[in-house]
């Protein structure tokens, strides 16, 4: 017997009014591993766990450059996250090649919006299974995108996407009013913390497994920063400082900066100890 | 590809951009093919190269006018030019010897230009008349000559290549262009030493013995005299030097150094690259100038009756 | 193909201290063709006055008859030589006697110029092929390779060169030019003019 | 479509020149004697447009007789060839100019030397040990380069001079079949066969 | 086919034939003199309305413009309150010399994009320099096509702090300099031009600004007889763009009176 | 050939290039590079400004010079920064100068038929180490070499480059052969005699000089101290660095 279960075509609404393929898109996006963005009165920030498909891999990549002013964190399916971020590259560059201005970041996230809302009202067409957050700084400052594969763009104080976002999401409500006074560093300790939220229980942040993407000025940790403070990821040896920041988990009094981490307490074990390949993830504690 | 978005999007950003290529005409500006493997290079790897061409009731006239600096000196676009190449096959390989001068307009543009090209260790094209043309569509023979070696699992005949690049070339003809005025293909196949001219109207030519360019004649005149079938190979290399100087010399379009190679079973080998004013006057190593007046220093056609003494007896 | 790059050939002077330098190159040419390596186009006029003639070939030869005819008529009608400065005035008038039908000739003047006081003083000009002197006190040019030579020229002379170090900048300058020229060059001559002799030298440049 | 050639050699010069007579595509005579004798020790070949050819070198050819017949001694060749060069360069410059290039060879008995003048329609002149006209020049000069030699006897420069007329026959798409040859050294003027 | 080895690896000429040393080479266009790069600076199309100079100089406080009110039809003065210079959105102002009709296109092209700019509502907005850009590409992708807008525009402008001016022309050359001119104004406005601003356009006063090109409309209106002695002035700052109202320039010919050949005396 | 016969009809059209003048050169030491050009942009005999750049840093090892058409080349420089940006969003580094020369070739045979009227010229640090410089006809012909000018006064500068750079017709001392490279303070003495020579005579050339120096990885700043009005545009210290050097030339 024949039973609608309104969900094999993206056009057609459930009675309950839902477009159910549009929710499963929604779903490849939980299926992804967690970032998180934040954003001061100066700086946009990304920050991603990086999955490795198995101890044969390297680490997936989380974060990708679109132009010097704008930087996107993925989550969900990577080939349609290749797609989309090349289409915001060719927006970035006609906008540079035809008024010589880097593309505003509201614009440049309505128009990936845009076309993932076509794909939610054309018959035979697919949603994108993939949601970014985009920062960005132009004329009006740092910005911070989401973007889902409903069409839906909103800017956010700090927002996280990806398996257990809401676990960080937690955070992030807790935390937000800080944010926008918050140094770099402060701000990332913030972020690490509301990204280590998203990890199972028994998982920690490392080098290998945590990646950071920066739009704004010159941290106290960072060098070769153009002046402007274009977009930059930091990945490996470079995070290392900001992961000793962190305050161990359970430690009421998360915000204590990186900036003053190294000189106050002495050399410090390593965090964590050097990925072995053994596991994907390593251990904190 | 993304047409369909486009259309549907009311978004002025894209409406933007599609109003930027309509205006620039451009819509490859920014494809696909920029990034990833082919790099930017997607029109190499993908058959035959699409060119721009000038939207005016006839493009050869256009560039005639714009780059003829023979005919009209006063024109803007001087491209490099002149040349003097040779190859000859003998019992010991094929010799391909090339000077190495382009000019512009009078202006010596270049005395240091590579007009062997080195298609691959096994084939060798030589560079007469437009250099951008024979660098460009020799390089891109280099890639199908390549393609055919892993397709086939084995290395394109020298009647192949040069078979592909006259049909290559020949597309343009009716163009009014003068893409590849001859240039040789010369290499070592299953068939042994062999020779290929090929030229932008579309002739191709099997032979012993080619010359072509500005000095082309008077190479000719050295090369004929002094070409065997079974020269030594250094007998060979020197008549390739020698003919390639006396090109130098006289052809005010030709000149400054002389490239020399020997195709032989092994592949190509760079014999040498020879300063053709330095062969005037000491020739190679030191043996002996090749300059008329070098040469015949201290003779003389004056011809004193010798029986001065007897005079006085 | 114009009717000055016919032949090839140029010509430079130089001013030195107490000296002055003539130089040009040999080459006849018949446009693409070359013809002779021997072909001199400089000429002395009087021990002191050195003319220089690059253009087409035909005029070389016929301007150097008429200005010996010339430059005959002058001496024995003043009963003395020549000065450079005179000489470079019979120059243009020559020339421009041809106004509408001009010599294809761009010369170039050198020499030594008596002064009131007795003394040599070094004389350069240079005129158009019909006769408009131009006056220099560093160095003329002219020929194909004319702007070649003015770049090297600018950046090699200097001021109050002795003979020898001047015979070596426009040594240096001519051969340099040349080679940038298709159409001048297959070896050169120099002539470096003091107060007491003439010096005549060859060059062994490049000869392509 | 002329080509002529000449060649120095110990106490003497070869001249050759092709002997056919073309009017458009045709060949109109294929035995004309394209080079004049100018005196006894003095040869001239011509070539260029038909027409001016003939009318300027027997124009030149009367001049020098008539220089002979007013004067006990002949004109050096040296002294020729000045002069007609000058009428060259004095034509160049009139309302119709001939079009004639010339090689213009002598033998000198006071210094015992062969001389050579390459000359071309507008006066241009230069002394040379070998020389040639028309598109044979392109392809014998390098030729002459290589081979030419100053003090070689006649046997010699008949065969150097036969390298040139066989590369042209080999190379040139509208060589010429026959050519005339003379010789003049310290006994006058005489055609030779090939 | 060409055969003469020199000609090789050139462009085909297959109408003449080069078999030939002994006349003179008869080449196309070797004719003395004749340059047929020059020769080519003719029209598939040429402007019919067309305007003459704008003028546009830097000053302490933004950019200044002028530009006449005539618009001639060949050496026919046709329209004579025609505007020239066009404000683009708050900040920028467009000069245009040549073709009218051109410029008409032009500001239809602009006016769309100063409206897709305020539909977005996002506190950003073209400047100066934006539009000098975009004007630059349509310019340059006009003149690839062989069918070029025929104009030499100066465009102008004040935003965040910094002033701007350049120039843009039928074939896509651009170019920024403290004082700038077209058409005629290029020859004999320039050097005015360039004596009172280049180098002091930091300290320039707005009424010394105003006099310079006041002056300067008059001697164009001398000179130029393509002008008309009733101009317009733009000027953009701080606080954005303001055209005036037609000016008129005073003229004094009474000079001629005496000059023989000159006004109204013609013995 | 075009005699006003209907047989003959001679095309009339609009002229899409211009000339605009200017000169520019590179030279290639050992572990360095310089790139200069002046700044004058002209259209026959009228100045159009005092100041348009032609020389462009492309990336921290690759720098650009353009000369001939500006429109031309201002569109090509662009295009070829927007190339080299795909380049670094799909390989993440910097594409190195010998592709780049290769891109540089595709790009002007691309218009083959409608040519860009530029004269480019690339310098900068190769994969090695060493200095390059790589010049470009106007469809694409191209060579690596030690120097190169290109512009209105190539004839004037490049001959008294020959013999300042690579020696030509100076007899080596016995036993002293002339050195291959040049030191730095030595190539920039060169570059300055060379613009203000051509300067003085040539009318497209003047008002202002522009020097890029490119030092490859880990190389001293040897014979850049003391020079005055010099200004860094690396993004990276610890890389190949730029430099550019600004001068003023003759204003008439």
């Amino acid at each position: 017997m024949f039973r609608n279960t309104y969900d094999s075509d993206n056009t057609v609404f459930s009675p309950q009014g839902r477009l159910h393929q549009v929710e499963y898109a929604l779903e490849a996006v939980k299926q992804g591993s967690a970032a998180v963005g934040l954003r001061s009165k100066t700086h946009s920030i990304l920050l991603a766990l990086k999955r490795s498909t198995g101890e044969l891999a390297s680490y997936q990549q989380k974060m990708y450059r679109i132009d010097d002013h704008v930087g996107i964190a993925i989550a969900g399916l990577t080939s349609d996250a290749r797609v989309l971020s090349n289409f915001m590259r060719q927006q970035a560059m006609s906008s540079r090649m035809v008024f010589n201005r880097p593309i505003p970041v509201n614009r440049l996230v309505s128009t990936i919006a845009d076309k993932a809302q076509v794909n939610t009202q054309e018959y035979g067409r697919r949603p994108y299974g993939v949601g970014f957050l985009v920062i960005g700084q132009d004329k009006t400052g740092p910005h911070l995108y989401e973007f889902s594969p409903s069409g839906n763009s909103f800017e956010y104080y700090a927002i996280s996407i990806g398996a257990r976002s809401q676990s960080a999401k937690t955070y992030l409500e807790k935390h937000y009013e800080e944010f926008m006074d918050c140094s770099l560093e402060e701000l990332i300790t913030h972020g690490l913390h509301a990204l280590r939220e998203t990890l199972q229980q028994d998982k920690g942040l490392t080098i290998n497994n945590t990646s950071i993407g920066i739009v704004g000025l010159a941290g106290a940790h960072e060098k070769d920063v153009p002046p402007e403070g274009p977009f930059r990821i930091l990945e490996g040896e470079t995070i290392q400082v900001y992961l000793e920041s962190m305050v161990p988990k359970g430690g009421e009094e998360p915000s204590r900066p990186a900036t003053t981490a190294p000189q106050d307490t002495a050399p410090a074990p390593p965090a964590a100890a050097p990925a072995t390949g053994d596991e994907d993830v390593q251990m904190a504690e | 590809m993304h047409a369909f978005a486009e259309r549907f999007s009311t978004n002025s950003a894209s409406a933007e951009l599609r109003r930027a290529k309509d205006i620039l005409g451009e819509d490859n500006d920014v494809s696909d093919v920029m990034w990833g493997s082919n790099a930017g290079f997607g029109s190499l790897a993908r058959g035959i190269p699409r060119f721009v061409v000038p939207a005016v009731q006839d493009p050869s006239a256009f560039l005639r006018m714009h780059t003829d600096d023979h005919a009209d000196p006063s024109c803007r676009i001087k491209i490099k030019h002149g040349t003097t190449t040779l190859a000859f096959r003998f019992k010991g390989g094929v010799i391909v010897a090339v000077d190495s001068r382009a000019t512009a307009g009078s202006y010596v543009a270049s005395g240091t230009v590579k007009k062997v090209i080195e298609i691959n260790p096994y084939l060798l094209g030589t560079m007469a008349g437009g250099a951008a043309d024979c660098q460009y569509w020799e390089t891109y023979l280099g890639i199908q000559c390549r393609l055919h070696e892993l397709r086939n699992r084995e290395r394109i005949s020298v009647a192949a290549a040069s078979k592909f690049l006259s049909n290559l070339v020949s597309n343009y003809k009716g163009m009014g262009l003068s893409m590849v005025k001859g240039t040789m293909i010369c290499g070592w196949d299953k068939t042994g030493p062999a020779i290929f001219y090929v030229d932008s109207d579309g002739t191709r030519l099997k032979g012993d013995l080619f010359s072509v360019g500005s000095g082309s004649t008077f190479a000719y005149g050295v090369l004929d005299q002094g070409y065997r079938w079974d020269l030594t190979d250094e007998e060979a290399q020197e008549l390739g030097r020698r003919s390639i100087y006396a090109a130098g010399h006289r052809d005010a379009f030709s000149g400054n150094t002389i490239n020399l190679y020997h195709v032989k079973e092994d592949g190509w080998r760079f014999i040498g690259n020879y300063d053709v004013s330095e062969m005037h006057y000491n020739g190679p190593g030191g043996t002996g100038g090749y300059g008329y007046d070098v040469r015949v220093e201290g003779r003389t056609s004056a011809n004193p009756p010798e029986e001065v003494p007897a005079t006085e007896a | 193909m114009s009717i000055m790059q016919m032949n090839g050939g140029s010509v430079i002077a130089m001013v030195g201290k107490d000296c002055v330098a003539i130089a040009s190159d040999l080459r006849l040419g018949n446009q693409s063709l070359g013809i002779s390596s021997k072909f001199e186009k400089i000429f002395p006029m009087t021990d002191r006055v050195y003319v220089g003639l690059p253009g087409l070939a035909t005029d070389v030869t016929t301007l150097h008859q008429q200005f010996r005819y010339r430059l005959n008529m002058y001496t024995i009608k003043e009963e003395r030589e020549i000065e450079p400065e005179t000489f470079a005035h019979l120059v243009s008038s020559t020339l421009y006697e041809k106004r509408f039908g001009p010599y294809f000739i761009e010369p170039v003047i050198a020499g030594l110029q008596k002064t009131p006081s007795g003394d040599l003083k070094p004389y350069i000009a240079a005129t158009d092929l019909i006769g408009c002197l131009n006056f220099a006190k560093d160095f003329v040019v002219a020929g194909t390779a004319s702007d070649k030579l003015f770049g090297v020229a600018e950046g090699l002379w200097e001021p109050d060169l002795e003979p020898e170090d001047l015979f070596e900048t426009i040594a240096q300058t001519l051969l340099n030019a040349v080679d940038r020229d298709a159409y001048s060059g297959w070896g050169a001559v120099v002539y470096v003019l003091t107060k007491d002799k003439v010096i005549k030298r060859e060059l062994k440049g490049r000869m392509d | 479509m002329d080509v002529s050639f000449a060649i120095t050699g110990k106490g003497y010069v070869i001249i050759a020149a092709d002997t056919t007579a073309a009017r458009s595509i045709i060949k109109m005579k294929s035995d004309e004697d394209k080079i004049k004798v100018l005196s006894p020790h003095l040869l001239m070949a011509y070539s260029g447009e038909p027409g001016d050819t003939v009318q300027f070198a027997e124009f030149i050819e009367r001049n020098i007789r008539l220089y002979h017949i007013r004067n006990p001694h002949p004109l050096r060749p040296q002294s020729a060839a000045s002069w007609i060069r000058r009428s060259l360069a004095d034509s160049i410059r009139s309302r119709r100019p001939y079009a004639v290039n010339l090689l213009v060879g002598g033998y000198d008995p006071a210094e015992h030397a062969p001389h050579l003048y390459w000359m071309d329609y507008l006066g241009t002149m230069a002394e040379v040990p070998f020389a040639a006209h028309g598109y044979g020049a392109y392809f014998a000069l390098s030729l002459l380069d290589r081979y030419h030699d100053p003090e070689a006897n006649l046997e010699e420069g008949i065969a150097t001079l036969k390298k040139c007329i066989d590369e042209v026959a080999q190379r040139l798409v509208v060589a010429p079949g026959k050519y005339k040859v003379k010789v003049v050294d310290k006994d006058g003027v005489r055609e030779i066969e090939l | 086919m060409d055969h003469f080895p020199t000609n090789w690896g050139r462009p085909r000429n297959d109408a003449y034939d080069a078999y030939n040393t002994y006349p003179l080479h008869h080449r196309p266009s070797a004719a003395p003199g004749h340059d047929k790069f020059a020769d080519a600076v003719q029209r598939t199309q040429q402007p019919i309305v067309t305007g003459t100079s704008v003028l546009a100089i830097q000053y302490k406080d933004g950019i200044m413009m002028a530009a006449d009110n005539l618009a001639s039809y060949g050496s026919l003065a046709r329209f004579k309150s025609i505007q020239r210079l066009h404000a683009v959105g708050t900040n920028t102002v467009l000069g245009a010399s040549g073709d009218m009709s051109d410029f008409q296109y032009i500001q239809t092209l602009l006016d769309e994009l100063v409206t897709d700019e305020f539909t977005h509502q996002d506190a950003h907005s073209l400047g100066p320099a934006e539009v000098h850009e975009y004007l630059a590409r349509v310019m340059y992708s006009r003149r690839s096509k062989f069918d070029p807008l025929w104009n030499a525009l100066l465009v102008g402008g004040f935003k965040d702090g910094k002033r701007f001016l350049a120039y843009v022309d039928l074939l896509g050359v651009t170019y920024s300099a403290p004082s700038l001119a077209t058409g005629y104004g290029a020859h004999i406005a320039i050097p005015l031009l360039r004596e009172v601003v280049d180098g002091r356009q930091d300290t320039l006063t707005e009424e010394d600004a105003r006099k310079l090109l006041h002056d300067c409309m008059r001697v164009l209106f001398y000179r130029d007889a393509r002008s008309l002695d009733k101009y317009q002035l733009a000027k953009v700052t701080e606080s954005g763009v303001e055209i005036s109202d037609s000016i008129k320039i005073e003229t004094a010919w009474n000079f001629a009176e005496g000059i023989r050949g000159y006004g109204a005396q013609t013995q | 050939m075009p005699d006003g016969s209907f047989s003959n009809p001679q095309q009339r059209q609009f002229n899409p290039y211009s000339d605009n003048g200017g000169t520019i050169l590179a030279i290639a030491g050992a572990d360095f590079t310089v790139i200069a050009g002046d700044t004058r942009q002209s259209e026959g005999y009228s100045i159009q400004t005092r100041y348009a750049p032609k020389v462009f840093r492309l990336t921290d090892r690759a720098v650009l010079a353009v000369n001939g058409f500006a429109a031309d080349g201002n569109m090509f420089v662009k295009k070829v920064k927007q190339r080299l940006e795909w380049y670094r969003h799909a390989h993440a580094k910097d594409m190195p100068l010998r592709a780049i020369a290769r891109l540089i070739q595709t790009m002007l045979y691309a218009q083959r038929f409608f040519p860009y009227y530029v004269y480019n010229i690339l310098g900068g640090i190769e994969e090695d180490g060493s200095g390059a410089v790589y010049s470009f006809d106007p469809v694409g012909s191209y060579e690596r070499e030690a120097c190169r000018a290109a512009g209105a006064a190539q004839s004037l500068v490049q001959p008294f480059l020959d013999n300042q750079i690579y020696f030509k017709n100076q007899a080596a001392a016995p036993n002293q052969p002339h050195p291959a490279h040049l030191p730095l303070s030595d190539v920039l003495a060169i570059v300055i005699d060379s613009f203000t020579s051509a300067t003085e005579r040539h009318i497209e050339v003047g008002d202002g000089l522009e020097i890029y120096v490119v030092l490859a990885k880990g190389r001293s700043v040897q014979g850049l101290e003391g020079v005055r009005s010099i200004q860094e545009l690396s993004t990276k210290s610890d890389g190949d660095r730029v430099f550019v050097i600004r001068r003023d030339l003759k204003k008439d």
